[in-house]
C-alpha cells in the first residue's frame, strides 16, 4: 500500500510525459490527485504495512505530513488544470518588462508535478534516513523545472538559485547523515542500519559531539531546504517567480518534508538525552527566521515574495514550537497543518490577483475586494488567518507554543515571539488590506470569464482554515499527540 | 595499505588546491575527474582485504560516472557555452588559495575533534573529505561562472563521499546508488540550467542572475 | 441562559441571512437590523434579571480546540456590562436603518449588517466567556468585525489609514492580553476562569490587563486609535463602539481583578493617575478639534478616564480598608459606565444625524441647525448638558458618586491615601469645567447663531427611524437623572461581586450614598420645576407687552454677517492657548497686517501629541531598523552559499570545541 | 427633606441686591463721589420687570431658556446654603458638590444663550467665561477639600457650623489660605475687578456683561438678580468660614454673619476702586494662584 502511494504517481508522471492530449493528460493528473489522497485517508483506517524491509513506514508524524501533502496536492491539481487553460489563453507578456515569453511544455510541467508528489510522498513514508535524503533531493529536482515553468530570465534565475543553494545543503545534510552513522555505532564500531526505529532504541550510547556536528549539519542540511534564515535565501525568488500552484505547493507541502528531515533528527537527539542540545538551535533558528522575515517583510512591495517570507517567518515559529519541547511541540506539529492550508490559500489567491492585476507589486495593487469578490475576501481571511488572529487555525497552534513558552519561563523567548509576530502583523497588514480595499485603479485588466475552480479551491482551503480555528476533530488531536510524543 | 589510502587522500586534498588554483576551466573540470577517480579506488581500498562483488562493483560504478561520464557532461556544456577560463573571480586565486589552506587548518582541527572509533586506517580521512567539501563551497562562493559553480558543487559531494566511503561501508547498495543516481541527475539538471543560461543571457556569468533581490525600495 | 443563547443565535442567524439575501434589495436591511433588535430584546431580559439580584447562571460545554471550553457565565458583572450592550446594538441598528440609506447603489449594504451582528454577537459573548480561548476568540472577533464596519468606507485613504491603526493597536492590545491568560492559567493548567490564580506575581498581572485592556478601553497613551477609528466609522457604528465597545475594557480590567485577590495601593493609585491624564488630556485635545466626530471620540478618551478615576478611587480605598469609600467609588465609575453609554450613544446619533442632513463635520462650517433639526438639536442638547456632568442629569449622578467617594476619602483616609482623593476630585472639577466649555462650543457653534455655509443652511431634518434612538436615550439621561438613587441602590449585588465585600454592608453604604443621590434627584425636579415657573412668569408678564424682534446687537455695527460670528476654534482659543504645552496645536496664518488688511486666513490643526511623537517614532525607528538588514540579501547566489558555510563553521566552531 | 431653618433662603432672596448696591456705594464714596441710594438695584430690579422685552431674529427658544434657568439653579443652590449659625433649609453629604454644579448649570445656559444670538462679542464673552470658570472650579473644589478635612463633614451645613474660634486656634493658617483662595474663586465667579469690570463700557473687555448684552427686560432682571445671588451665595461661604463666632444665640450669631457680610462687600468695593482690572491674559495666572493656595491648604 505505501509503495502504492509512490509508485502511483511516479508512473503517472512518467505516463503523463508523453501523453499528448492535454485533456487526457490533465485527467490523468486529476484521477491520480484523488486516488492519492482516498489512499492516504484510507491510511488512517488501516496503517498499512511497512515495506521494503522496513524502510517504508508511516508513523504518526509521516502520516500526517502524507496526507497533508496529497490533500494540498489535490486541491493544487484542480487548481492547476484550471489554471493552464487560462495560460493556453492569454498572451504572455511579462508583467515587469514587458516582453513576450513562452512556457514550458504543459507535458513536463505536469510530469515534474507528479514526480514532485512521488518525491515528497517518498520523503513522509521513509524511515531510513540516507533514502530519506535522497526522496528530499528529488524533491529539488523535480521541483527545480516548475520554478522555470515561465521561460524567461527571472524564473530561470530563481531556479538556478533554488538547485544551487539547495544541493549545496543536501550535500550537508548527507554529510550530516554520515555523521550520524558515526554517531550512531555501536561501541565495538559495528554501526547500526540508519533507520529511524533502531536509532532510536540504540540513541542511549550516542557518541556525543559526532551527533552534535551531525545534528548541526542535518540543521543546515535541511534548514536550507526548509527556508530558516540564513539558509532561506532561494526561497523568495523561487516563491515570487514560480507560478503560483508551485508556489503553493513549495510553501505548503515541500517545506513541511524538510522540516520532518529535522523532525527524524530531534527524535533521535530526544531519545539519545540530547534535547537541551538541540532545543537550544532550535529556539535560536527559529527566532533568527521570524526576525529575518519580519525585517523583510516590512516595506516589501512584491506581494509573493511577502508571503514567501511569511513563509520563513512559519518555518521559524515551528523550530521555536519543536525547540521548545513539551506542549510547544503538538502546537507546532498542529502549526504544521494550518501554516500549509493558509500559506496554499494565500498563494492561489495571489494568483488570481497576479492574473487580474497583471502585477506583484502590492502599491498598484487596489479594491481586490470589489474586482474580485471572492478572492478579495479570501486574500483578507488569510491575512488575518497568517498574522494569528482568532477565529482562524494559526491563531491555536501559535497560542499553544506561546503558551508552553510561558509555562516553561522561556519568558525571553516569549517576549521576542510576541514582538516579531506583532511587527509581522502590522508590517503585513498595511500593503494586504491597501490591496483588498480601497477603489481599483483603471489598469486592471479585461476580466476574462475565469474558471470556477480558481476562486473555489482557495475558498475550500478558507473554510478548512477557519474550521481548525474553531474545531480540532479529536482524531487529528490524537494523531497530533501521538506525533509530538516522540519528539519529546 | 595505509600508504595508499593516505596517499590518496593527499592527492585528493591537492586536487582541491588545483580546482581552487587553476582558472582554466577544462584543468578545473579535470580536477574534478581525478578526484572522481581516487574516489573509487580510495573506496575499494578502504575495505581491506575481503572484497565482495558488491564492494567492488559499486565503486567502480561510480568511478566511471564521476571520472569519466560527469566530465563529458561537463565538457559538452563548456562547449555550449563556449567559454574556456573563469576571467575574474570574486576572489583573486592567491586569496582562494589562502582560503583553501584556511580550510585545511579548519578541517585538521575538525578531525583531531572527532575521532573514528575504532581508529580507521586513516587518521586524514576526516580532515581529507572534509576539506574537500570546503573547497567546493569556495568554489561556489568565489566564481561567478555557472559552470565553475557545478564543479564546486562536485567537489562538495565528492567530500561528502569520501567521508562515506570511509565509514559508512555498510551502507546499503540501494543508498548508495541512489546517492550517486541523485549526483548524476542533479549535476545533469545543472548542465540542461547552464545551457539555458547560456542561451538567455549568451554567457554563464551568473553576475547577470541578480535581478532577484530586496533592494531598498 | 438558554435566552442568551438564543439571542446569540439571532445575531448568527441574522448575519449570516443578510449575506446571503445580499442581492435583494432591502432584505439585508431589514433582516439584519431586525435580528438584532429582536436578540437584544430577548437577551436583556435574563441580564436584567441577574443584574439585579438573581443568582448567576453558568453553561459549560465542552469544545474541541487546545485549552478551549465553551463556558459561559452569566454573574452581576457580565449582566451590568450587557446592559448598555442591547440597549446601544438595538438602537444603533434601527439608527441603521434608515442611515445606511444614504448609501445604496453607491455600497454593498449587507456587508456592514453582517459585521454589525458579529459584532454585537462577540460582544455579548466577550462579556460571557469564562474561558480564556472563547474569550480572546470573541475579543478578536469583535475586533475584526468593527474594524470591518470602520472601514466600511475604504475608498477613503484617511479611512483606510484608521482601520489599519486600528487594528494594529487592538492587535497589540490582544498580545499582551495572550500573556496575561496564559500566565493566569498556568498555576492550575486549564484556561477556565474559575480555575485562575494570580499565580505569577499579581502585580505584573495587573499591569499586563491594564495595558491590554486599557488599549481597548482608550486610556492615554494607549488611546491613539480611538479618535481615528471613530470617526471614520458610519455613525451607528461610532455610536456603539464609543458606547459599548471600548466599555469591554473596562469590563475586562475588572473582571482581572476579580481574579488577583486583595489589590494593592499602587494600583488605585495607577489608575488614578492615568485616568486624571486620559481625563484632562482628552478633554483638551477634544476642545481643539474641529470635526465633530474626532471631538466625540477624544471625549469617550475623557469619560474613560473619569471611570479609571473612580476605579482608583475605590481600589485605593479597598486597600486601605474603607469599605464606604469603596463602595461608592466603584459604584460611581460602574454607573458612568451606563451612563457614558447612554449619552455618548446620543451624541455620536445626532452627530450623525448632522453630518447626513449636512454632509460635513467641520463644526466651523456648521451654525443654525436648531431651527432646521429642532429634534436634533434638542436632544444633543440633552446630551451635551449630561456628558457636561450638569444636574438634573445622569452624567452628574455618577461624577457625584465619584467626588462623594474622594471627598470622603479626603476627610477621612490618612494623608498618602487621601492624595489620589484630591487628585481625583480636582481632576474632576478641571475635567467638568472643561467638558461644559467644549460642550457649549459644540452645541453653540453647530446649532445656535446662523449657518456659516450652505451646508447648514440646506439642511433639514432627519427621518423619525434616526431621531427615535435620540430620544429614547435622551429620557434615559433624564430619567437616571431624577432617580438616580433606585439604580444605585440596585448596584448592591454587582458591587459586591467587583469589591468582593459581602452583599449586606454594600447594601448598607449604597444606602447611605444613594439618599444624597435622592436628594441630588428631588433638587433636579425642583430646579426644572422652578425655572419653567420663571419661564411661565416671564411668558405671563411679556404677554401683555410689547415684544420686538431686532438684529442682534452688533455693538453699534448695523449688518452683522454670519461669516462675523465667533467660531469654534476662537471659542477654544483661550483654553487651547493656556494648555498649548500638551496640545502642540499647528497654527496657519496667511494674510497681512497692514493698515488695511485684505483677505487673511487663520488655520489651526491639533494632532494627537502621542500619536505624532510617540508611536509614529517608534514604528519609524523599527521600520528603519528592519531595512538595515535588506542589503544581505543583493541576489548573489555566491554570497548565499558563503552564508551558509559561514554559519555552518560557526555552528561546529560553537558546539563541538 | 427640609430639615433646616428657610430663613438663610429669604436672607439671600431679600439682601442680596443690597449687596451690590455696597459696593457700587463704596466704590463712589473712594471714587469721591455721593453714589447711588442703596435701594438702586431693587429699583432697577423692578423697572427692568415692567418692560416688555427685545429679542434678536437669530435667537431661539434656547435664548429664552437661559435667564430663567439660571436664576433657578442659583434659587436652588441657595437652599442649600447655611448662614449664620442657621442650617441650610436641606444640608446633605455632597451637597457643596451640587451647589458648585448647579453654578454651572447656571453658567452653561447663560453660555448657550449667548452663542445663541450670533454675536462675536457675545461669542467671545463666552469664550472667556468658560474658560476662567473651568480654572475656577478646581480651586473652589479644593477650598471645599480642604474645609472637609479639616472638619471631617461631608455637608457644607455641619461644615461651616463646625468652623469655631476653637478651629481658627489650631488651623489658622489652613483657614486663612483656603479663605483666601475662596476669595479669588468669589471674585472670578461673580466678575468683578480684578478679573472683570462689571462697569466697564468696552465691550471687547467685558467676560459677564457681554454675554448678556442682547437680553432685555424681565429676562435682564432674572439675569441681575441671577448674579447677586450668585455673589451672596459665595459671600455666604467665605463669611461661613471667615466668622467663626457661635455664640449659641441666633439673633447674635445672625447679626455676626450679616456684618460680615457688609465687611466682605465693602472689602469688594475697596479692591474694585484701589486696583485696576488685570489684563485677560493673566486671569488664568490668577486662578492658578487661588488653586495653589488651596492645595497648600490640604498640604499643611
Amino acid at each position: 500500500m505505501i509503495v502504492l502511494l509512490i509508485v502511483i504517481p511516479a508512473s503517472a508522471g512518467i505516463v503523463a510525459f508523453f501523453v499528448e492530449s492535454d485533456r487526457l493528460r490533465r485527467i490523468l493528473l486529476l484521477s491520480t490527485a484523488i486516488v492519492q489522497t482516498a489512499l492516504s485517508l484510507a491510511t488512517w483506517m488501516v496503517s498499512p504495512a511497512p515495506a521494503l524491509t522496513g524502510w517504508l513506514a508511516e508513523d504518526a508524524l509521516g502520516r500526517l505530513i502524507e496526507t497533508l501533502t496529497s490533500i494540498l496536492f489535490l486541491a493544487a491539481c484542480f487548481y492547476a488544470v484550471a489554471y493552464l487553460r487560462e495560460e493556453r489563453r492569454q498572451t504572455h507578456s511579462d508583467f515587469e518588462e514587458g516582453f513576450l515569453f513562452s512556457n514550458a511544455r504543459e507535458a513536463s510541467f505536469t510530469a515534474c508535478l507528479l514526480f514532485f508528489l512521488a518525491a515528497m510522498t517518498l520523503v513522509a513514508v521513509s524511515q531510513q534516513l540516507a533514502l530519506l535524503w535522497v526522496a528530499v533531493e528529488a524533491t529539488t529536482l523535480a521541483s527545480a523545472p516548475l520554478i522555470y515553468f515561465h521561460r524567461h530570465h527571472r524564473s530561470l534565475e530563481a531556479a538556478w538559485k533554488y538547485l544551487l543553494i539547495c544541493s549545496v545543503g543536501i550535500a550537508l545534510a548527507l554529510l550530516g547523515i554520515f555523521f550520524l552513522v558515526v554517531a550512531a555505532s555501536n561501541p565495538d564500531g559495528s554501526s547500526v542500519p540508519l533507520m529511524v526505529q533502531n536509532l532510536r532504541s540504540n540513541a542511549h550510547h550516542l557518541n556525543a559531539p559526532w551527533f552534535k556536528a551531525a545534528f548541526v549539519l542535518l540543521l543546515v542540511g535541511f534548514g536550507t531546504k526548509m527556508g530558516l534564515a540564513p539558509f532561506h535565501t532561494w526561497l523568495p525568488d523561487a516563491h515570487s517567480e514560480a507560478p503560483s500552484v508551485a508556489s503553493a505547493l513549495l510553501s505548503g507541502a515541500l517545506l513541511n518534508c524538510a522540516f520532518l528531515g529535522i523532525l527524524r533528527a530531534q527524535e533521535i537527539s530526544v531519545a539519545g538525552g540530547l534535547a537541551a542540545f538541540s532545543d537550544k538551535l532550535l529556539l535560536v533558528f527559529g527566532l533568527v527566521s521570524m526576525g529575518v522575515a519580519a525585517a523583510f517583510i516590512s516595506g516589501q512591495t512584491d506581494y509573493k515574495r511577502m508571503l514567501a517570507y511569511s513563509s520563513v517567518e512559519h518555518m521559524g515559529i515551528l523550530a521555536v514550537g519543536v525547540g521548545l519541547g513539551g506542549a510547544a511541540v503538538f502546537g507546532a506539529v498542529l502549526h504544521v497543518i494550518n501554516h500549509a492550508l493558509t500559506k496554499a490559500m494565500l498563494f492561489l489567491v495571489a494568483g488570481n490577483l497576479l492574473a487580474v492585476y497583471r502585477t506583484k507589486n502590492s502599491a498598484e495593487v487596489s479594491g481586490a475586494l470589489s474586482v474580485l469578490p471572492v478572492s478579495g475576501v479570501l486574500w483578507l481571511v488569510g491575512l488575518f488567518a497568517i498574522t494569528g488572529s482568532p477565529p482562524f487555525g494559526p491563531f491555536l497552534s501559535e497560542f499553544t507554543i506561546l503558551k508552553a513558552a510561558l509555562d516553561h519561563g522561556q519568558i525571553f523567548v516569549a517576549i521576542v515571539y510576541l514582538t516579531l509576530l506583532a511587527v509581522i502583523m502590522a508590517a503585513m497588514a498595511a500593503p494586504a488590506l491597501a490591496m483588498a480595499q480601497g477603489t481599483p485603479g483603471a489598469h486592471v485588466a479585461a476580466l476574462p470569464a475565469r474558471a470556477l475552480a480558481l476562486s473555489v479551491v482557495p475558498a475550500i482551503l478558507g473554510i478548512a482554515v477557519l474550521v481548525m480555528g474553531i474545531y480540532v476533530p479529536p482524531v487529528l488531536t490524537r494523531a497530533l499527540r501521538e506525533a509530538a510524543h516522540v519528539l519529546g | 595499505m595505509i600508504q595508499l589510502i593516505n596517499s590518496i587522500l593527499v592527492l585528493l586534498v591537492l586536487t582541491g588546491f588545483m580546482l581552487l588554483s587553476s582558472s582554466r576551466l577544462s584543468a578545473c573540470i579535470r580536477a574534478i575527474a581525478i578526484q572522481g577517480v581516487l574516489l573509487g579506488v580510495l573506496a575499494i581500498s578502504m575495505q581491506d582485504g575481503q572484497l565482495s562483488a558488491a564492494g567492488v562493483l559499486f565503486p567502480l560504478s561510480s568511478a566511471v560516472v564521476k571520472g569519466f561520464v560527469l566530465p563529458w557532461l561537463l565538457f559538452r556544456a563548456m562547449r555550449e557555452a563556449d567559454t574556456v577560463r573563469e576571467i575574474e573571480p570574486l576572489i583573486s586565486y592567491n586569496l582562494s588559495i589562502i582560503a583553501g589552506a584556511a580550510a585545511l587548518g579548519v578541517s585538521l582541527w575538525l578531525g583531531h575533534r572527532l575521532q573514528l572509533s575504532p581508529q580507521p586506517r586513516s587518521s586524514l580521512l576526516v580532515p581529507a573529505a572534509f576539506f574537500t567539501s570546503l573547497v567546493g563551497m569556495i568554489v561556489i562562493a568565489s566564481r561567478r561562472k555557472a559552470l565553475t559553480q557545478v564543479l564546486g558543487y562536485l567537489a562538495l559531494e565528492n567530500g561528502v563521499y569520501a567521508f562515506g566511503s570511509a565509514v559508512a561501508l555498510r551502507l546499503p547498495i540501494l543508498v548508495e546508488l541512489g546517492i550517486l543516481l541523485d549526483v548524476f541527475v542533479g549535476v545533469f539538471v545543472m548542465g540542461i540550467a547552464i545551457f539555458h543560461i547560456s542561451r538567455e543571457f549568451d554567457h554563464i556569468d551568473t553576475d547577470k542572475l541578480e535581478a532577484l533581490a530586496d533592494r531598498l525600495s | 441562559m438558554t435566552a442568551l443563547l438564543i439571542s446569540l443565535l439571532l445575531f448568527g442567524a441574522g448575519g449570516a441571512a443578510s449575506l446571503v439575501f445580499a442581492n435583494r434589495g432591502r432584505w439585508p436591511t431589514s433582516v439584519g437590523a431586525g435580528t438584532i433588535i429582536l436578540g437584544s430584546l430577548v437577551g436583556i431580559v435574563p441580564a436584567l434579571r441577574v443584574a439585579l439580584g438573581a443568582p448567576p447562571q453558568a453553561l459549560r460545554i465542552a469544545w474541541e480546540v487546545p485549552y478551549g471550553s465553551l463556558y459561559f457565565r452569566l454573574d452581576a458583572l457580565s449582566a451590568f456590562f450587557l446592559l448598555p450592550i442591547f440597549l446601544i446594538s438595538a438602537l444603533a441598528a434601527l439608527y441603521g436603518v434608515q442611515y445606511l440609506e444614504a448609501y445604496r447603489g453607491r455600497k454593498a449594504l449587507a456587508p456592514p449588517w453582517f459585521f454589525l451582528n458579529v459584532l454585537t454577537a462577540s460582544m455579548v459573548v466577550v462579556v460571557l466567556a469564562h474561558n480564556a480561548i472563547l474569550f480572546l476568540m470573541a475579543w478578536e472577533t469583535m475586533a475584526l468585525s468593527s474594524f470591518f464596519l470602520v472601514t466600511f468606507e475604504d475608498e477613503k485613504e484617511s479611512t483606510r489609514q484608521a482601520g489599519w491603526t486600528y487594528l494594529v493597536a487592538s492587535h497589540i492590545g490582544t498580545a499582551f492580553l495572550l500573556v496575561l491568560f496564559v500566565l493566569l492559567g498556568r498555576a492550575n493548567g486549564s484556561m477556565d476562569f474559575d480555575r485562575f490564580s494570580a499565580s505569577a506575581g499579581a502585580g505584573l498581572l495587573f499591569v499586563l490587563a491594564l495595558i491590554g485592556f486599557g488599549t481597548k478601553a482608550g486610556f492615554v497613551p494607549l488611546h491613539v486609535w480611538l479618535p481615528e477609528a471613530h470617526p471614520a466609522a458610519p455613525s451607528h457604528v461610532s455610536a456603539v463602539m464609543s458606547a459599548v465597545m471600548i466599555k469591554t475594557g473596562i469590563y475586562g480590567l475588572l473582571r482581572i481583578l476579580t481574579f488577583l485577590g486583595p489589590p494593592h495601593a499602587w494600583w488605585g493609585w495607577t489608575l488614578c493617575a492615568i485616568g486624571l491624564t486620559s481625563g484632562v488630556l482628552g478633554v483638551l485635545l477634544a476642545l481643539a478639534q474641529h470635526d465633530l466626530k474626532r471631538l466625540l471620540a477624544y471625549h469617550s478618551v475623557e469619560n474613560i478616564g473619569i471611570i479609571a478615576l473612580g476605579l482608583g478611587v475605590g481600589i485605593v480605598a479597598l486597600s486601605a480598608g474603607a469599605p464606604f469609600i469603596a463602595i461608592v467609588g466603584f459604584a460611581g465609575a460602574l454607573l458612568h459606565v451606563i451612563n457614558h453609554a447612554l449619552f455618548k450613544g446620543l451624541l455620536f446619533l445626532g452627530a450623525g444625524n448632522v453630518a447626513q442632513a449636512t454632509h460635513t463635520r467641520e463644526i466651523d462650517h456648521l451654525g443654525g441647525l436648531l431651527r432646521r433639526m429642532p429634534g436634533t438639536g434638542a436632544t444633543f442638547l440633552i446630551g451635551a448638558a449630561a456628558i457636561s456632568g450638569l444636574p438634573p442629569l445622569n452624567g452628574f449622578i455618577s461624577e457625584f458618586l465619584i467626588y462623594l467617594a474622594s471627598f470622603k476619602g479626603a476627610a477621612s483616609l490618612d494623608a498618602s491615601s487621601s492624595v489620589p482623593m484630591l487628585a481625583a476630585l480636582s481632576g474632576l472639577a478641571l475635567i467638568g469645567g472643561l467638558a461644559a466649555a467644549c460642550f457649549t462650543k459644540a452645541f453653540g457653534i453647530l446649532f445656535l447663531g446662523q449657518p456659516r455655509t450652505k451646508h447648514a443652511e440646506e439642511a433639514h431634518e432627519v427621518g423619525f427611524t434616526m431621531l427615535a434612538p435620540g430620544f429614547v436615550l435622551a429620557a434615559g439621561c433624564i430619567v437616571i437623572g431624577l432617580f438616580g438613587s433606585t439604580v444605585v441602590r440596585s448596584m448592591a449585588p454587582l458591587i459586591s461581586t467587583v469589591t468582593g465585600l459581602s452583599l449586606i454592608p454594600v447594601g448598607q453604604n449604597l444606602a447611605e450614598a444613594a439618599n444624597s443621590v435622592a436628594r441630588v434627584g428631588c433638587f433636579g425636579a425642583v430646579l426644572i420645576g422652578l425655572a419653567v415657573l420663571l419661564g411661565l412668569g416671564r411668558a405671563i408678564a411679556l404677554a401683555r407687552r410689547r415684544v420686538s424682534t431686532a438684529e442682534t446687537w452688533g455693538c453699534g455695527y448695523a449688518n452683522p454677517s454670519p461669516r462675523m460670528q465667533y467660531t469654534a476654534a476662537s471659542f477654544a482659543q483661550p483654553l487651547t492657548e493656556i494648555f498649548g504645552a500638551f496640545l502642540q496645536t499647528h497654527q496657519s496664518f496667511t494674510g497681512s497686517d497692514e493698515l488695511f488688511p485684505q483677505r487673511a486666513e487663520f488655520h489651526t490643526r491639533t494632532d494627537d501629541p502621542y500619536q505624532s511623537h510617540l508611536f509614529r517614532p517608534i514604528f519609524h525607528g523599527i521600520s528603519r531598523g528592519m531595512a538595515s538588514l535588506r542589503p544581505l540579501l543583493q541576489g548573489k547566489v555566491q554570497f548565499y552559499v558563503l552564508y551558509i558555510a559561514i554559519t555552518l563553521l560557526a555552528l561546529l566552531l560553537w558546539q563541538i570545541s | 427633606m427640609l430639615s433646616g431653618s428657610i430663613l438663610p433662603l429669604i436672607l439671600a432672596a431679600v439682601l442680596a441686591p443690597l449687596m451690590q448696591a455696597v459696593i457700587t456705594r463704596t466704590k463712589s464714596v473712594m471714587a469721591g463721589r455721593l453714589g447711588q441710594p442703596l435701594l438702586q438695584p431693587y429699583r432697577d430690579l423692578w423697572k427692568l420687570l415692567r418692560k416688555g422685552a427685545v429679542y434678536s431674529s437669530t435667537t431661539t427658544w434656547i435664548f429664552q431658556m437661559g435667564p430663567p434657568v439660571g436664576l433657578a439653579s442659583v434659587l436652588v443652590a441657595l437652599a442649600l446654603i447655611p448662614f449664620g449659625g442657621l442650617p441650610a433649609l436641606s444640608a446633605f453629604s455632597g451637597d457643596f458638590v451640587l451647589i458648585a454644579y448647579l453654578m454651572a448649570v447656571g453658567r452653561f445656559f447663560t453660555v448657550v444663550a449667548a452663542l445663541d444670538t450670533g454675536s462675536s462679542f457675545e461669542g467671545m464673552g463666552a469664550s472667556r467665561e468658560v474658560t476662567f470658570s473651568a480654572l475656577a472650579e478646581p480651586a473652589l473644589f479644593l477650598g471645599l477639600a480642604a474645609l472637609v478635612r479639616q472638619t471631617g463633614h461631608l455637608s457644607l451645613s455641619p461644615v461651616l457650623a463646625s468652623v469655631s474660634t476653637a478651629t481658627w486656634m489650631h488651623a489658622a493658617p489652613i483657614l486663612s489660605l483656603t479663605l483666601a483662595g475662596l476669595i479669588i474663586v468669589f471674585l472670578a465667579e461673580n466678575a468683578r475687578i480684578p478679573v472683570d469690570d462689571p462697569t466697564t463700557h468696552l465691550e471687547l473687555t467685558m467676560i459677564h456683561e457681554v454675554m448678556v448684552l442682547d437680553h432685555s427686560g424681565p429676562d435682564f432682571a432674572m439675569i441681575q438678580y441671577g448674579a447677586a445671588l450668585k455673589m451672596w451665595l459665595f459671600a455666604a461661604i467665605i463669611i461661613g468660614v471667615a466668622v467663626p463666632w457661635r455664640l449659641g444665640n441666633r439673633w447674635i450669631d445672625l447679626g455676626a454673619a450679616l456684618g460680615g457680610m457688609l465687611v466682605l462687600g465693602i472689602a469688594t468695593g475697596v479692591i474694585e476702586s484701589s486696583m485696576a482690572r488685570l489684563r485677560l491674559l493673566r486671569v488664568p495666572q490668577l486662578l492658578l494662584v487661588a488653586i495653589v493656595l488651596s492645595a497648600l491648604a490640604l498640604a499643611l
